[in-house]
This record gives C-alpha cells, sequence and structure tokens, in this order.
C-alpha cells in the first residue's frame, strides 16, 4: 500500500518537473524563466530527499543540503544584477 | 502504521508541488506565478520532509536543517525577484486594480525635479 | 519508476541546453545553462554518485553562474530580444 | 579621537551575550550536519563557530536579542500562528489555482510597518510573503509595499490590520 501512494506521489512531482520546464521554454521575460528556475531547484530538493528514502542511503540527504544552500545564491545574484542595470 | 502516515503526508506534498507547476503555468502575469511558485512549493517541500521523518525518526535533524534553510531562503529570494521585476518595470496582469509603489516613485520624482 | 525518473532528467537536460543555445538573451542563456547544471546534479544522484553530485551542484549551479554574471557585468553587453 | 572611542564603546555593548547566542547557534548547525560527536569534529566546529561569530557579531547589534522566559513563550505561540497561516494561505492558493477561470484582482498596498529592530522586521517580512495572497516588494522608511492577490481594499490603515493583524502581537513582544 505505501510503495503505490509512494509511486503516485513520484508520477506527481515528475508532471511538476514537466511543468517548469514548459514554463523555461514558453517564459515570455527573463524574471519569468528565474521564477522557473527557482521552483525547479525546491521541486529537485524534494525529489532527491524522497529518492534517498527510496534507495535507503543516508548520504543522498547531504547533496540535498548543498542545493538548498546554493541555487537560493544564484536566484539572488540574477535578481540583485537585473535591479541595478546593467 | 508509520508507514502508511509517512506516505500519505508524501503524498499530500507532493500534491502542493504538483499545484505550485499549475500555478507556474496558469496565472496571467509574473508577480501572481512568483506568488504561487513560492507559497506552493514551500509548503510541499515541507511535508515531504515530514513525511520522510516519519518513515526514519534517525534522519529528523538533518531534515529539520533542510527545512529551516528552505523556510529562510525561499522568501528572500521571492521577495528579491518581485522586487527586480518591479524595477525594470516588467508589465502586471490587465485586472491590477491599484499600484501604490509607482504612485510613491513617481509622487517622489516629480518633488526632486521641482 | 527509476528509468522514467532518468530519462526525464536527461530530456530536462537536453530542452535546457538547446534553450542556453538558441536564446538571444544573455541573462536567459545564463539562467537555462545554470539550470542544466541543476539538472546534472539531479541525475548525479539518481545515477548513484552522490559525491559527484555535490561537487556539480556547488561549482555547475552556484559558482559558474555568479562567474558568468561578473562576467557579463565587465563586458556590459547585454543583447535583448524582442 | 573622543568620538571614534565612543562609537567604538557602543558597538561593544552587549557584545559577550550576542556572540554566546550566535555561537551557539551556529555550533549546533555544525553538529546536526556532521552528525558525530568525536573529539576532533567537535573541536573544530567550536573554533570555526566562535571565530564566524566574532567577526559578525561586531557588524551592528542585530544579534542582540536579550531572551527572556517571556519572549521564548511568544516565540512559540508565534510558530503556532505562523504554520496555521501557511495551510490557510496554501489552501487558498489552491482554490485560485485550479478555478476553470482564474478571477482575481491584483494591486500593489501601502501598510505601515510596526516593528523597529532589524531582524523583527526580517522576520514579519518572511512571515507576510508565506501568508495569504501576500508578497512584500519594498520597504521605504516605516511603510511597507505589499503586493495583494485579491485587492479587498486600498486604505493602509484597514490593510495593516487585514494582513499583519495575526502576527504583530507576539513578533512586537518578541522582537519589540
Amino acid at each position: 500500500m505505501a510503495e503505490i501512494i509512494l509511486q503516485i506521489a513520484v508520477v506527481l512531482i515528475f508532471f511538476s518537473i514537466v511543468f517548469g520546464v514548459v514554463r523555461l521554454v514558453v517564459g515570455r521575460t527573463t524574471i519569468d524563466r528565474v521564477v522557473a528556475i527557482d521552483m525547479l531547484s525546491v521541486v529537485t530538493i524534494s525529489l532527491i530527499a524522497l529518492y534517498a528514502h527510496i534507495s535507503g542511503r543516508f548520504v543522498y540527504i547531504d547533496v540535498a543540503l548543498v542545493y538548498g544552500l546554493l541555487s537560493f545564491l544564484a536566484v539572488l545574484a540574477i535578481a540583485r544584477y537585473l535591479e541595478k542595470g546593467p | 502504521m508509520s508507514e502508511l502516515i509517512g506516505s500519505i503526508v508524501i503524498l499530500v506534498g507532493a500534491f502542493f508541488l504538483f499545484s505550485a507547476g499549475v500555478g507556474l503555468l496558469r496565472m496571467p502575469d509574473v508577480f501572481t506565478r512568483i506568488q504561487a511558485g513560492t507559497k506552493a512549493s514551500t509548503l510541499g517541500n515541507i511535508l515531504v520532509l515530514a513525511g520522510l521523518g516519519i518513515y526514519h525518526p534517525g534522519w529528523s535533524l538533518k531534515l529539520l536543517i533542510i527545512a529551516y534553510f528552505v523556510l529562510m531562503t525561499n522568501p528572500l529570494s521571492s521577495h528579491a525577484l518581485s522586487r527586480a521585476a518591479h524595477s525594470i518595470r516588467t508589465p502586471m496582469a490587465r485586472t491590477t486594480v491599484v499600484d501604490a509603489l509607482r504612485d510613491e516613485n513617481d509622487a517622489s520624482a516629480a518633488k526632486g525635479s521641482s | 519508476m527509476l528509468e522514467m525518473l532518468i530519462l526525464l532528467v536527461c530530456g530536462s537536460i537536453l530542452v535546457s541546453g538547446v534553450l542556453a543555445v538558441m536564446l538571444n538573451n544573455l541573462m536567459a542563456a545564463m539562467v537555462s545553462a545554470g539550470l542544466a547544471s541543476l539538472f546534472a546534479a539531479a541525475s548525479y544522484v539518481l545515477l548513484a554518485a552522490p559525491d559527484v553530485a555535490m561537487a556539480e551542484a556547488a561549482i555547475g549551479s552556484g559558482l559558474a553562474t555568479l562567474i558568468f554574471l561578473y562576467a557579463i557585468r565587465k563586458t556590459g553587453g547585454d543583447v535583448t530580444d524582442e | 579621537m573622543q568620538q571614534d572611542h565612543e562609537t567604538t564603546q557602543r558597538r561593544l555593548v552587549g557584545f559577550p551575550e550576542s556572540l554566546i547566542v550566535l555561537w551557539g547557534f551556529l555550533f549546533v548547525v555544525w553538529l546536526v550536519i556532521n552528525s558525530s560527536v568525536e573529539p576532533p569534529i567537535v573541536v573544530i566546529g567550536a573554533l570555526a563557530s566562535l571565530a564566524l561569530a566574532a567577526i559578525f557579531v561586531r557588524r551592528g547589534d542585530v544579534w542582540r536579542l536579550g531572551l527572556t522566559p517571556r519572549k521564548v513563550f511568544h516565540f512559540l505561540a508565534y510558530t503556532g500562528v505562523f504554520f496555521v497561516e501557511l495551510v490557510k494561505a496554501n489552501i487558498e492558493m489552491l482554490r485560485y489555482v485550479y478555478a476553470p477561470r482564474i478571477d482575481i484582482r491584483p494591486g500593489i498596498v501601502k501598510v505601515k510597518m510596526p516593528l523597529r529592530s532589524p531582524i523583527g522586521r526580517l522576520a514579519l517580512a518572511n512571515s507576510i510573503a508565506l501568508t495569504p495572497g501576500s508578497l512584500v516588494m519594498n520597504l521605504q522608511g516605516d511603510a511597507l509595499f505589499i503586493h495583494w492577490l485579491d485587492v479587498k481594499t486600498t486604505d493602509p490603515d484597514e490593510a495593516t490590520r487585514m494582513i499583519i493583524g495575526p502576527f504583530e502581537k507576539h513578533l512586537g513582544a518578541v522582537f519589540g
């Protein structure tokens, strides 16, 4: 039972990544694309943590930790750059 | 029993992540997209991590640190993005009612020039 | 299920890489390149290499974007589309 | 010279307390990330977090909290209120997202900021960004500009009561 529910959850996260990539391709302005990368990084953190459970290895949680720290830095730098102007 | 509860919490979190994607695709302009993406993905991420914590109580301290980082950094990046979008004059949706920030900036610019 | 996830992540690398080449706007191309490296790190985790994934996430998604940003600011040449 | 001496004096008021607060926080984060209590790791973590805390405490008195039991109680109450508001915000967001035709009237309104201390302002801005349909955009003086997903009123006082009403009491008690 729990296995089936986890598979449904993975499929939902799958479609969430698909929607984010569609917004990245379609997006009219640069800010739209940056919002897409922000959302996708959070979704990827969840996906890596969930995969650490599925494969049963604790080490993968560290990757999610590093990810959560560094993706934020890139988004913040891009926002500051766009605000100041070239 | 704890397996079932944990997997249901993870499913609810995945549903919130899915609706973040749908909101990113359907909303009319940049600011509403930022709101939909940020809020739903933050709660979805916290729920997925909480479900994993119910599965494995030994992991819960590190999961708590990840949840804390996301909870601190996600509003900050959404705030910086929306401020940048407003300062480079990204067009807003057609149904927008009021824009107090642009009024304020115009008023201070007029006062400075005269 | 694992094959499906690997296919999705590798397809996303392909889409964002092609987009990084095709776009005219420098900032948008840089964002797409960062996203390609982000998905590459996710695929390394799915292929059971967490140390490589950690290095890729630190260098590709964080540091390379900042260095590109510095270079664009130094040259000052930003081409906008439309 | 005299003035310089005075500024140094003012900057160092409350130096040990804020140093201990920041040191303890960084040290706990280090221990959790390493997830082991072997002696070399603990010693290296203590030294590194002490150095970082001593560097960052010198810049202003941001970390001077003045912990008392009353503040701890109000902080716990604030956490509970915050999570309730977060769940409410997401249910409202689901209603907007899955509606067959998106019918919203967004807008930017101006509200008043009741708090003084920098870390209190950070906490309030982060909580506003995660509560129903609102997002902080700019802060000029004492005025906050908030992007509201469904504008109900444009009067500043009414908007202040509606948006930051739930948090104001507890955060005011904790951070002043």
